[in-house]
């Protein structure tokens, strides 16, 4: 399936606000409050079998937290990448563990990283890290007793 | 010369005189007897002692040696020549190292469980016959003494596991009760068809009824086989090592312990191994009976060929799941001792 | 957002108990922290606790140069370092437009695959302790001796080996490679004949895995499972076959499956993956050309603005590489998709129920490296 | 054994003769039965197994007897990044372990923090930073012979030692 | 009952071949180097410490202070200070090279980094200590000799290309 085809599809049922290729891969902007549908609708219509993993990107100059989803078909071998820009003062997004189990663990992960809230989660505790330290990921991250690399 | 002699074929007999001769000094100097009685039994507890000791300390070496001999490599050899002194060296370091009491113990307990581990191990070589007429205690119920005292084992374990107060020790120590009990019957029925076959439980009789190559390893096969199984089950070695299931249980009821109350785990452990060893020799392989070398020697050598297919069986196999071991012990081992005792029975009736 | 305690005492019945599994503990491979929630023996409940290993790679790699990063992979999974390299390598390369030339690409397979039963080699090793056989860590160690000394001359290091530069290698492979490689192959299979007969077909071992912590198809597809892991449920997923990265599709070989996706399936399907990856390693010495190493590569990496992932298939599943590079010498961002995360996730899933022991079992089967679920 | 009178001692004819053949028998003992507590953290801890493995097969030296609980451990091999998270189970473990005690750190990690030294917020750099070194092995990780040669060092230490001078790590 | 029988003598032949298996290795030659005594044969391109061997033409090391490793270097193990001559202007010797092997992680940027072939990963690797202050190092003063195999291989490097 190429990513027209894909994007095709998604524009069909739902609102994408956003969307580019990206080394042939299609990546589709939607809005926060749809994210479940669409990954419901991703993994039962169109054979996205496997959620590759569940991360953010912290664009700090757009002010923007971005949850990336990125999934993959067994069946048609194809790629799909599903995006979601949060604020980064209040990034608030609902969990997709009921769709895909493994998103239990990464959205954990996400959620002590970046400080993403995920709304209904069944176990909103920290996985890695230790009490102390917070949203490490974000870049303006700062730890007292984190030695920068000096400078040649 | 000839008294050396004597004393390795025929250990009875100058012991027997030594004994007369002494008790008839003694009448001369006119002490009580029961004194010299008492000295005597000092002296052969010592001299157990001495055995008991050093016996682990070497087979522990022989189990490490051959453990490395399975596995392609060299094992100890840095400590004295071949490593012989590798046990040693264990030794020393364990009894100067800091005994440790965490604070959450049931003190009593945890310090008596090495103690009473250690203890019944000990108190069963008096009935071992190392060679003609060469046995501390020749008790009419010798294999019934032999079974019961073991037994005791248990406890020790158990106390071990309650007392340290820690959670793997528990659950090593409940196993380990589970097992030792469960396997216990097979066992018995096994020594019971041997007790059949001779008609007594003094273990010099059991010895002489299998004289002249009667072994009863050849009509006792499956009996051999069953008790090899079940003699490793009873003394926790691999694979049935399931109260100090190390990838499990850390170190199962020994956990909390360190240092000398360590080493005393530790011996026992070994020369539990000694002990079944040397009964299955005794029951099954005629004990000290043998051609050209002395009696005691062909003990010691039929008791390592045990030890030997033990260690060779610990190190080749993975560990059984505790309830794949309990049902292996009623499922198998049960009913297979059973036929066995039922066919003996009718055999020894027929012949 | 803060750590709690995952079983309150008061919600246990009578006949509960809660019994904690490591950081420091000989079966969970490192430290991994399991917490169960016991009834006697039988496990009713279980929870995970990582992070014991936490080493913030993805945040220093924010602060590296590309070239930098490589050795970092190799220490994400010690145990396949080399498909660690390839799977961040492909994504740079991808990123920069580069094509690596075909001798350097035979390098890589023949590299990876050795790489991979060095892997299983350990899996093997270490299973073998944790189901409680103290030998076969000692045989199955000798062959991989033998594979660490060839990737060794190789590529300079035993475990962490930094093989991999952007667009092929840095030097040749050394003149003794195929001698040893010829002699390794020859006899390894007799070798894995050994392995079979002394741990995996044991009845004291089947009896204890066949039927014990089943993970079904569609569990582990939902849980993100990859690899040898997903492979025993019967579901032939190989990114060697389904995502051909590389030069894969040339060699002629099979993914293996099991059948019912208990344990030993597991268990079978690595053991069958050795023999497979030794029918690769004779294909690729073979077939391989003569030619360049390295491909042509700018002095400075300064890959254009964008976003990348590329996944390959590691001894454990699928490692992908997520790359967001914004025009400068250093990644964005850069997200590590490590298999054995997904792997470890199913635990809870597949153990309830079953007893303590299985518990170690099933976990030696998932052949989990925490440090790359920790990162 | 602290603050035992030199002065005491000297004066006893025979005695620093005993002294020192007991110093050296205890020591010999202890140098030669090195029990190690099995705690690996990264990749280190697979040295740590080559070692012990036949090609290398460190029960040469008698250290072969797998001592999976703390209690009668003599020597933690650090093998590997000490992170916060993983700080108070090293410090207790290291408590639980009873005297006298040995560390090795083994590897860049456990010597300063190795490839984490700098940017990273979750790594202790070095474990001598939470608790007492013995040797430290450099090598990321350090070859299976160098883990040997830094036991046979070890051994050379503790062969050094007077019983009445250890020091009681407390 | 058929099955139960056929149970036993199907895992009794299992476990038959396991025992083989380990029986076959006692008769097996054991494979141990016994470490200090032997030593294994070291392949030419295992990274050891790092080293800055003198040249033995020039008796002097190659190095020319040009920061390029130490910009190479992923976590800043290495750090350099050039010679700063009379007249105050910096010259392309070092002054100090400092190596902290403690840190170090082996990885070989730096030599791949350097173009003089000045810096070397050499085969040395019995580098354990009891002294921490020890592992970091000034190579630039250390005088190293490269010996073996490896010295060969580095002299013929910028021999045929420098």
């Amino acid at each position: 399936m190429i990513f027209t085809e894909i994007l095709d599809k998604l524009k069909a049922k739902h609102e994408v606000l956003e969307s580019k290729e990206d080394l042939g891969v299609l990546n589709a902007w939607v809005s926060a409050k749809k994210i479940k549908e669409v990954i419901g609708f991703l993994k039962n219509d169109m054979q996205f079998g496997q959620l590759s993993f569940v991360t953010a990107v912290d664009l700090m100059a757009a002010n923007n937290i971005e949850m990336v989803y990125r999934l993959f078909s067994y069946e048609t071998k194809s790629d799909v990448v599903i995006k979601v820009k949060l604020d980064r003062a209040k990034p608030e997004i609902e969990t997709i563990t009921s769709i895909f189990s493994t998103a239990d663990w990464h959205e954990r992960e996400t959620s002590e990283m970046f400080g993403v809230k995920f709304l209904n989660h069944p176990d909103p505790n920290r996985l890695l890290l230790p009490d102390g330290i917070d949203m490490p990921l974000r870049k303006d991250f700062k730890c007292a007793d984190m030695t920068p690399l000096p400078k040649v | 010369m000839e008294l050396i002699k004597e004393l390795l074929y025929n250990s009875g007999k100058p012991l027997g005189e030594l004994y007369t001769w002494a008790h008839g000094i003694w009448a001369g100097w006119g002490a009580p007897p029961f004194l010299l009685d008492l000295i005597f039994q000092i002296v052969i507890g010592v001299a157990v002692a001495a055995v008991v000791v050093l016996n682990a300390l070497w087979i522990i070496y022989y189990d490490r040696k051959l453990s490395a001999l399975m596995q392609i490599r060299k094992g100890p050899n840095r400590v004295g020549p071949l490593g012989l002194l590798q046990t040693i060296a264990d030794t020393v370091k364990l009894m100067i190292k800091e005994d440790i009491n965490p604070k959450a113990v049931d003190i009593f307990s945890f310090w008596i469980a090495p103690l009473i581990i250690f203890i019944p191990t000990f108190a069963v070589f008096l009935v071992l016959p190392f060679g003609k007429g060469l046995i501390p205690a020749d008790l009419n119920i010798g294999i019934l003494y032999v079974v019961a005292i073991t037994g005791l084992t248990v406890i020790g374990i158990l106390a071990a596991g309650w007392g340290s107060n820690n959670k793997y020790s528990l659950i090593g120590g409940l196993r380990s009760a589970a097992q030792i009990v469960s396997y216990e019957i097979p066992m018995m029925l096994v020594i019971l068809s041997i007790v059949l076959m001779t008609g007594s439980m003094k273990m010099s009789d059991i010895v002489a009824a299998q004289s002249h190559y009667k072994w009863f390893v050849i009509p006792q096969i499956i009996g051999f086989i069953v008790f090899l199984i079940v003699g490793n089950a009873e003394i926790n070695r691999a694979p049935f090592d399931l109260p100090e299931a190390e990838s499990e249980l850390v170190a199962g009821f020994n956990t909390e312990y360190s240092a000398m109350k360590f080493a005393f785990f530790y011996l026992a452990e070994y020369t539990n191994l000694f002990l079944t060893s040397a009964i299955a020799a005794t029951l099954f392989l005629g004990g000290w009976e043998g051609p050209l070398l002395p009696p005691i020697v062909w003990f010691f050598i039929k008791t390592y060929f045990v030890v030997t297919i033990l260690m060779w069986i610990r190190w080749t196999f993975p560990r059984i799941r505790v309830d794949h071991l309990m049902e292996f012990s009623w499922k198998y081992m049960l009913p297979i001792a059973l036929l066995n005792l039922v066919i003996t029975a009718i055999v020894i009736k027929l012949v | 957002m803060t750590t709690k305690a995952p079983f309150e005492l008061e919600k246990l019945s009578n006949d509960e108990y809660i019994l904690n599994m490591g950081p420091q503990h000989p079966s969970t491979h490192g430290v991994l922290r399991i917490i169960l929630k016991l009834d006697g023996e039988v496990v009713k409940d279980l929870y995970c606790d990582v992070g014991y290993i936490h080493s913030s790679v993805e945040k220093m790699c924010e602060n590296k140069k590309y070239e930098m990063i490589m050795p970092y992979t190799d220490r994400l999974d010690y145990l396949s370092a080399v498909n660690y390299n390839w799977g961040y390598a492909l994504a740079v390369e991808k990123l920069m437009g580069i094509t690596v030339p075909e001798r350097a690409e035979y390098i890589r397979v023949m590299l990876a695959e050795l790489n991979r039963i060095m892997s299983h080699l350990l899996w093997y090793s270490a299973y073998g302790m944790d189901v409680g056989a103290l030998t076969p860590i000692m045989y199955a160690f000798r062959e991989r001796e033998e594979v660490i000394d060839m990737i060794e001359g190789m590529t300079g290091g035993r475990l962490t080996h930094n093989a991999f530069r952007f667009g092929g290698f840095r030097n040749d492979l050394p003149k003794d490679f195929m001698d040893s490689l010829k002699k390794f192959i020859g006899h390894f299979n007799d070798k894995i004949d050994e392995y079979e007969a002394l741990l995996i077909n044991n009845i004291i071992l089947t009896a204890r895995t066949i039927g014990v912590g089943v993970l079904s198809k569609e569990t582990a597809i939902n849980y993100g499972v990859t690899g040898p892991s997903l492979r025993g449920s019967n579901c032939a997923i190989d990114l060697r076959k389904t995502a051909p990265y590389s030069i894969y599709e040339k060699f002629d070989f099979k993914a293996c499956v099991g059948k019912n996706g208990d344990t030993w399936d597991r268990l079978k399907v690595r053991m069958d993956e050795m023999r497979e990856s030794t029918k690769i390693l004779k294909q690729a010495m073979e077939g391989i050309p003569a030619g360049d190493i390295m491909a042509k590569v700018p002095k400075i990496i300064k890959p254009a603005p964008g976003e990348v992932y590329t996944k390959v298939e590691s001894a454990r599943g699928e490692f992908g590489v997520y790359i967001v590079s914004d025009g400068t010498d250093k990644p964005y961002r850069i997200k590590f998709r490590s298999p054995s995360f997904s792997n470890l996730s199913v635990l809870k899933e597949i153990t309830i129920g079953s007893k303590i022991a299985d518990v170690v079992a099933i976990m030696g089967s998932l052949d989990l490296v925490i440090p790359e679920i920790d990162r | 054994m602290n603050g035992v009178d030199e002065e005491l001692i000297k004066k006893i004819p025979g005695l620093p003769i005993v002294m020192t053949t007991a110093e050296w028998a205890i020591n010999a003992g202890r140098s030669n039965s090195i029990w190690t507590l099995t705690f690996g953290l990264r990749c280190c801890a697979m040295e740590m197994m080559a070692t012990g493995a036949p090609k290398y097969d460190w029960a040469r030296f008698g250290l072969e007897v797998p001592s999976a609980s703390p209690r009668r451990a003599d020597m933690m091999i650090v093998a590997g990044t000490v992170t916060k998270k993983m700080e108070p189970v090293i410090i207790r473990l290291y408590e639980q372990m009873a005297e006298p005690k040995y560390v090795i750190a083994m590897g860049a990690c456990a010597i300063s923090g190795g490839p984490f030294i700098y940017d990273s917020y979750s790594v202790i750099k070095g474990a001598d930073k939470i608790i007492p070194v013995d040797i430290y092995i450099p090598g990321c990780p350090p070859r299976p012979e160098a883990l040997l040669d830094g036991i046979i060092k070890l051994q050379k230490k503790i062969m050094k030692q007077k019983f009445r001078t250890v020091k009681e790590h407390k | 009952m058929i099955k139960y029988i056929a149970d036993i003598i199907k895992g009794i032949i299992s476990l038959m071949e396991g025992l083989l298996v380990t029986l076959k290795h006692v008769f097996r030659k054991p494979i141990t180097l016994q470490y200090p005594e032997q030593r294994p044969d070291i392949s030419l391109r295992f990274r050891g410490r790092l080293a800055m061997p003198i040249d033995p033409a020039t008796k002097d090391n190659r190095c020319t202070a040009c920061m390029i490793c130490v910009r190479a270097c992923p976590n800043h193990s290495i750090e350099c200070e050039k010679i700063v001559g009379e007249d105050g202007k910096p010259k392309p010797k070092p002054a100090s090279y400092t190596y902290n092997m403690g840190s170090c992680i082996y990885c070989n940027l730096c030599v791949e980094s350097c173009p003089f072939f000045a810096i070397i990963m050499s085969d040395e690797y019995e580098t354990g200590t009891e002294d921490k202050a020890s592992l970091t190092m000034d190579l630039a003063a250390e005088k190293y000799e490269l010996k073996g195999k490896k010295a060969a291989w580095w002299g013929s490097k910028f021999k045929t290309e420098g």
